[in-house]
């Protein structure tokens, strides 16, 4: 199967499968590395701020559920385990495999942004502690707390942007899959997919310490 | 023969003549390689100007002495500018300790100087020739810019901090003020003059300035009104005699300098740097205070360090 | 084939070591380590990082080009973030120690100010 | 407007290969992309120049002679965000980058085509936002979008405006991806990096620039949008942020983004000078690493323009030390380009004017950039017309001067027409004149104190401001000829051939205008770029 394809496999600018196999990945590096500096906006602003108002962003992480994050984080290592393995099925040309491994991504993906919509977003709002729209907090370092939650509302807000992103990319390899459209000769798009969910994945591991866990729960 | 059309402004400051010079050095370095370009390139271009579309040119691949001359030279000068720029830099952004104080709040599209001895001016600022000042800025909405070329002194002035200038007008007359940051609307309406007097003629015109009161008293007044003795009178909160310019302990174990900026904060966001030993109790006066009572706030807890302060209290 | 292929224990070994570094990360947060805290957690975080990074997204087995993308990367984000700061808590360093001043900074004598000073006269 | 060569046999190309709308408008083929980028932005540069012709009109009169302060604040508004955004940013990349970058590694596309095409329609996308904020109201941020200001007191059309620059500054980053993977994969046998034409280096840096710089404005105008939207406060000092945060976000990126600007002319005057003087370039390997080094050196040096914002002071000297280190390469450069010149064989076509006039006037824009890196200097000029001058001077007189010679040069190729030379050498000569006259009384305005973003200013600044505008009258003029007899020779100007200027390249070694998969067969390269001097060009 993957010897019929390798023709239509390669497109017109590239002299073989190999530099278009190594251009596909470089490329999807080199927008990784946009993405690092997208999110780096986010942290050095994080950074400066956490300095300037220790004490608040404590707090406000204490208001946290580290329980959820920390579900969370298990969710979306165990997709990147999936995804790890999908793209392995579809270098060996296993479509079946490679289907199952996508399901289970997909679902674990959306696991993912389902726990943070109900149990997270939708319990701080509910709290009032949705800066700009309903915030209140009573305690001190109100106005740093409110900070925090900025940031908090922010980083994981543009990180869920980019899951559902994910989610999208996966669902339309799902139903190229399901034509049996990759083989071992042709599976840059899934090889490329998988680095940008690896890579939100990475995000998140980040992200996790730095907004649940960092001020300490002692 | 200039008179008509001066490469310069006034220098009209302690400051000016300093950054004139370094001006004039770097206007050499840039007249002498603009020519050196523009000469070797007009050289070159006639010289060596096509005869005829056979000729065939002796090809160069490069001199790596030449190479390394045309970056030591650069790296050299710029390496002068850098030293000489910085130090000025710095000299000129550190007031005397013996600066008279006045305080600049800057708004849509106007600004309002105010004197310690409490006489205020908008758009206009009366000081004294031969002495330095030092303005303290802020502003109550946007990021503003306090700029006086013939002293050639310039700072932002932002919203929600202190920013600082000093000068020392060395020529008495009437100087631009420009406001140098993009403001809105009216940004290229919000000037006004500095007036430069001989001291006794300043010391009049503030005799004769609607003479309300120091700006300490009018702090003073304020610091009844809002009730602020009710806990920092009592030992409730934390005294304020004396503590102005002096570190104190925090409940995070840190400490802070008390300053101008501390002293806002703490009337604004009071749970923000919290004094060891007191309670979290300060409510916010954020919404209460303008910027300009705040400037009278402060300089009344000042006044309370010095002499003066003490003996009315 | 192109590209490399990993053995599937390989894969679930780092799954295990990321759980497993998770669930530290957790705990330690649980302890009072002061300071220490917040470097542990971005210390694991880390290394969490660099395990994604290596196995599941291939560095370990790809060309020195890829590896420069991604240092590049973190070299500029540690650019924005180490200049930014370095204004953030400098800015209060005021003022200028007197030293500074005393010890100045050699200067070059000011230039042929006669030729260019243009008088106003 | 495609035209087909007529020749003795007629030759498909990739203009006449076909002739539907849809042909343009679904094209991967990175020339016909580049085509629609020429016309994109060529369109923007009227609009920008538009609102510049407002101002400097209005600037005649101290009272403002013509419109309203809030009016002016909005043309330089329109007139920075559409020049930066929409017309120096992606126009050397953008038109010759596309059109050239394949064709000077012997490559037949770039790596990515559809990804090419999607960065023209984001483009285009940003474009209509802006345009749609510009003409449905106008927006009066300045191109640097300061918060307060732009987040809390603005009621204009800040928000389309703010998502037009976030929407095509992912145009950017895709074009300078795609470049760089394919200067990187793509190479043709035997184009090995030190043969690659310098022209390759810049834009390659400059790629790298687009690649890290531009995704931090886009979060930096996001979170502006989120101000807006929801008043959160992350800049905003009513609320604790710090409105100098945003600054150091904004110019981590736009500070950078004045080298995407400059570099890639850089690269095109390399070319233009070694074809014109029948020379190998001098140093090849000191101006393509400076090149490089200017790229990474952008990074470090934003801080110079909060100088007197109340950044740290400390922090000020850190990036006024760095900020000095941008001359070092750019010095090179010069040198190296006038060093070239020496016994060389020079001829005097349009390109080459604007070449020579590209090297004077960037010597004069980079040596006014040590000003502003004197700490001591800067407090006096900074936010004043001395700035103004300077970065019009480098983005102006260097950037549009190199993209106007680059046109010139690679016209031929792109259309397989020749512009009338005497013409054309006429509006190199009128854009120099008109130029310095608009932009030097600038720098003598500033060091005098004339803040910028002034629509009402002291009469005493006066003459000096109708001398710049009698100066913008004639630049216009001179911007005004080329696009005249440009258009006029597509129909009517004479047939080029392969290597009107017997230039070296790959790309002059293909019929002009080149067929869609550029080259017959894949190219072997042996020689170094600019291997002048050895025997004549095979042309044909």
């Amino acid at each position: 199967m993957a010897d019929s394809h390798a023709g239509a496999a390669l497109a017109h600018q590239f002299e073989d499968l190999e530099q278009q196999h190594e251009a596909a990945s470089l490329g999807m590096w080199i927008f990784l590395a946009t993405e690092v500096m997208f999110f780096g906006g986010l942290f050095a602003g994080y950074t400066i701020y956490r300095n300037l108002y220790m004490p608040g962003f404590d707090a406000g992480s204490h208001l946290l559920n580290v329980t959820i994050g920390a579900i969370n984080t298990a969710v979306l290592i165990c997709s990147s385990l999936t995804m790890a393995l999908g793209v392995r099925a579809a270098q060996l040309g296993k479509r079946k495999t490679l289907l199952t491994f996508l399901i289970c991504t997909l679902a674990l993906g959306l696991a993912f942004i389902l726990i943070k919509l109900t149990l997270e977003w939708r319990h701080d709002y509910l709290e009032g502690f949705a800066p700009g729209l309903n915030f209140t907090f009573a305690g001190p370092h109100a106005k740093s707390v409110e900070l925090f939650f900025c940031f908090y509302f922010l980083m994981t807000g543009v990180h869920a942007l980019h899951m559902v992103v994910g989610v999208g990319v996966l669902s339309v390899l799902l139903a190229l899959a399901w034509k049996g459209h990759f083989g071992p000769q042709r599976y840059n798009a899934v090889e490329t997919a998988g680095l940008y969910w690896h890579f939100v994945d990475i995000v998140w591991i980040f992200l996790f310490p730095l907004l649940y866990l960092i001020g300490g729960r002692y | 023969m200039w008179q008509g059309f001066p490469i310069r402004p006034d220098q009209a400051s302690t400051i000016a003549r300093g950054v004139d010079y370094l001006y004039y050095f770097l206007t050499a370095i840039d007249l002498f390689f603009t020519a050196v370009i523009f000469l070797t390139i007009f050289y070159f271009a006639l010289r060596y100007r096509r005869r005829s579309e056979k000729e065939q040119p002796p090809q160069i691949e490069g001199n790596i002495p030449l190479e390394l001359l045309w970056t030591a030279i650069p790296l050299g000068l710029v390496v002068i500018v850098f030293l000489w720029g910085t130090s000025l830099f710095i000299q000129n952004s550190r007031p005397p300790a013996a600066a008279a104080e006045i305080f600049v709040v800057g708004k849509q599209w106007m600004w309002k100087l105010q004197h310690p001895e409490g006489v205020a001016e908008i758009n206009e600022l009366h000081v004294p020739v031969n002495r330095p000042i030092k303005l303290t800025m802020t502003s109550e909405d946007v990021i503003h810019d306090f700029s006086v070329p013939a002293f050639r002194v310039k700072k932002d002035v932002v919203p929600g901090m202190y920013t600082t200038l000093w000068f020392e007008a060395t020529k008495t007359g009437s100087f631009h003020l420009f406001c140098d940051q993009y403001c809105g609307t009216n940004h290229s309406l919000m000037r006004g003059e500095v007036i430069v007097m001989e001291p006794p003629e300043y010391e009049q015109w503030l005799s004769g300035g609607i003479r309300g009161e120091s700006m300490a008293q009018a702090g003073a007044k304020l610091y009844d009104q809002l009730a602020c003795i009710t806990c920092h009178g009592t030992g409730k909160g934390p005294s304020l005699s004396g503590v102005y310019g002096k570190p104190v302990k925090l409940s995070d174990g840190s400490t802070v300098v008390v300053d101008d900026a501390y002293l806002r904060e703490s009337v604004l966001y009071p749970s923000a740097k919290i004094v060891a030993g007191y309670p979290p109790l300060m409510p916010t006066f954020k919404g209460q205070v303008t910027e300009d009572q705040l400037l009278q706030l402060i300089a009344y807890i000042k006044s309370l360090s010095s002499e003066e302060g003490k003996a009315r209290k | 084939m192109l590209g490399h292929v990993v053995p599937k224990k390989t894969y679930f070994l780092i799954f295990g070591a990321l759980l497993a570094l998770t669930a530290l990360t957790t705990s330690v947060a649980y302890l009072n380590l002061g300071q220490w805290n917040t470097i542990a957690a971005l210390a694991i975080a880390c290394c969490k990082a660099t395990l994604v990074v290596l196995f599941f997204m291939h560095l370990r087995w790809s060309t020195r080009l890829m590896r420069v993308v991604l240092i590049s990367a973190l070299l500029w984000l540690a650019i924005l973030i180490s200049l930014t700061t370095t204004d953030f808590f400098s800015r209060n360093w005021t003022p200028i120690p007197e030293s500074w001043e005393t010890s100045r900074l050699p200067l070059p004598s000011p230039p042929a100010q006669d030729e260019l000073r243009t008088s106003r006269q | 407007m495609a035209t087909a060569a007529v020749g003795p046999e007629t030759r498909v190309d990739y203009l006449n290969v076909d002739y539907g709308i849809k042909s343009w408008l679904l094209t991967t083929d990175h020339k016909r992309i580049a085509l629609l980028y020429l016309v994109s932005i060529t369109l923007f540069f009227f609009v920008g120049g538009a609102a510049a012709a407002l101002m400097r009109l209005n600037l005649i009169e101290p009272n403002g002679a013509l419109v309203e302060p809030a009016t002016y604040n909005k043309l330089f508004s329109t007139h920075g965000i559409i020049m930066v955004f929409f017309f120096m940013i992606p126009s050397i990349p953008a038109v010759l980058g596309n059109f050239l970058v394949p064709m000077m590694i012997g490559a037949r596309d770039l790596a990515f085509p559809r990804l090419n095409l999607l960065s023209w329609y984001i483009f285009m996308a940003g474009g209509a936002l802006c345009m749609y904020a510009v003409i449905g109201g106008g927006v009066d941020t300045g191109w640097t979008f300061y918060t307060p200001l732009s987040t809390t007191y603005l009621n204009t059309n800040v928000m389309s405006a703010a998502l037009g620059v976030f929407v095509a500054g992912f145009s950017s980053i895709l074009t300078g991806l795609n470049f760089v993977v394919t200067i990187h994969k793509m190479r043709a046998p035997g184009m090995t990096w030190f043969r690659m034409p310098l022209f390759l280096w810049a834009i390659y840096a400059t790629s790298i620039i687009q690649i890290l710089g531009t995704p931090v404005l886009a979060i930096t105008l996001a979170l502006v949008g989120l101000e807006r939207l929801f008043h959160v406060g992350i800049f905003d000092p009513a609320v604790g942020g710090d409105p100098i945060l945003f600054q150091h976000l904004f110019w981590f990126y736009s500070h950078p983004a004045v080298y995407i600007m400059i570099l890639p002319s850089l690269g095109v005057i390399s070319e233009l000078v070694t074809c014109f003087a029948k020379k190998r370039i001098f140093g090849y390997s000191f101006v393509a690493f400076s090149s490089v080094a200017i790229a990474a050196i952008s990074f470090l040096v934003w801080g110079h323009h909060m100088f007197v914002s109340g950044q740290s002071i400390y922090a000020g000297i850190i990036f006024s030390g760095l900020s000095f280190a941008v001359a070092i390469p750019s010095a090179i450069k010069v040198f190296n380009w006038t060093a070239t010149l020496y016994k060389g064989s020079i001829s005097y076509q349009a390109p080459m004017l604007y070449a020579l006039g590209f090297i004077g006037l960037f010597t004069m824009g980079g040596l006014t950039g040590l000003f502003l890196a004197t700490l001591a200097v800067d407090t006096h000029v900074h936010d004043t017309y001395f700035v103004v001058g300077h970065f019009h001077y480098i983005m102006v007189g260097g950037a549009v001067m190199g993209y106007l010679g680059g046109i010139h040069f690679w016209w031929p190729k792109i259309t397989g027409r020749l512009y009338p030379d005497g013409w054309a050498r006429l509006a190199a000569a009128i854009i120099f004149i008109g130029f310095n006259l608009t932009f030097f009384p600038q720098y003598m305005l500033g060091y005098l104190g004339m803040p910028r973003r002034y629509a009402i200013y002291p009469p005493e600044f006066q003459v000096l401001n109708v001398m710049s505008s009698a100066g913008a009258s004639i630049l216009g003029v001179g911007y005004l000829i080329p696009l005249v007899y440009m258009i006029w020779s597509i129909r009517y100007g004479p047939v080029a051939g392969p290597n009107p200027w017997g230039a070296k390249g790959l790309e002059w070694q293909t019929p002009s205008p080149p067929p869609t998969e550029n080259f017959p067969e894949t190219p072997v390269v042996t020689e170094e770029a600019y291997a002048y001097g050895a025997k004549e060009v095979a042309v044909g």
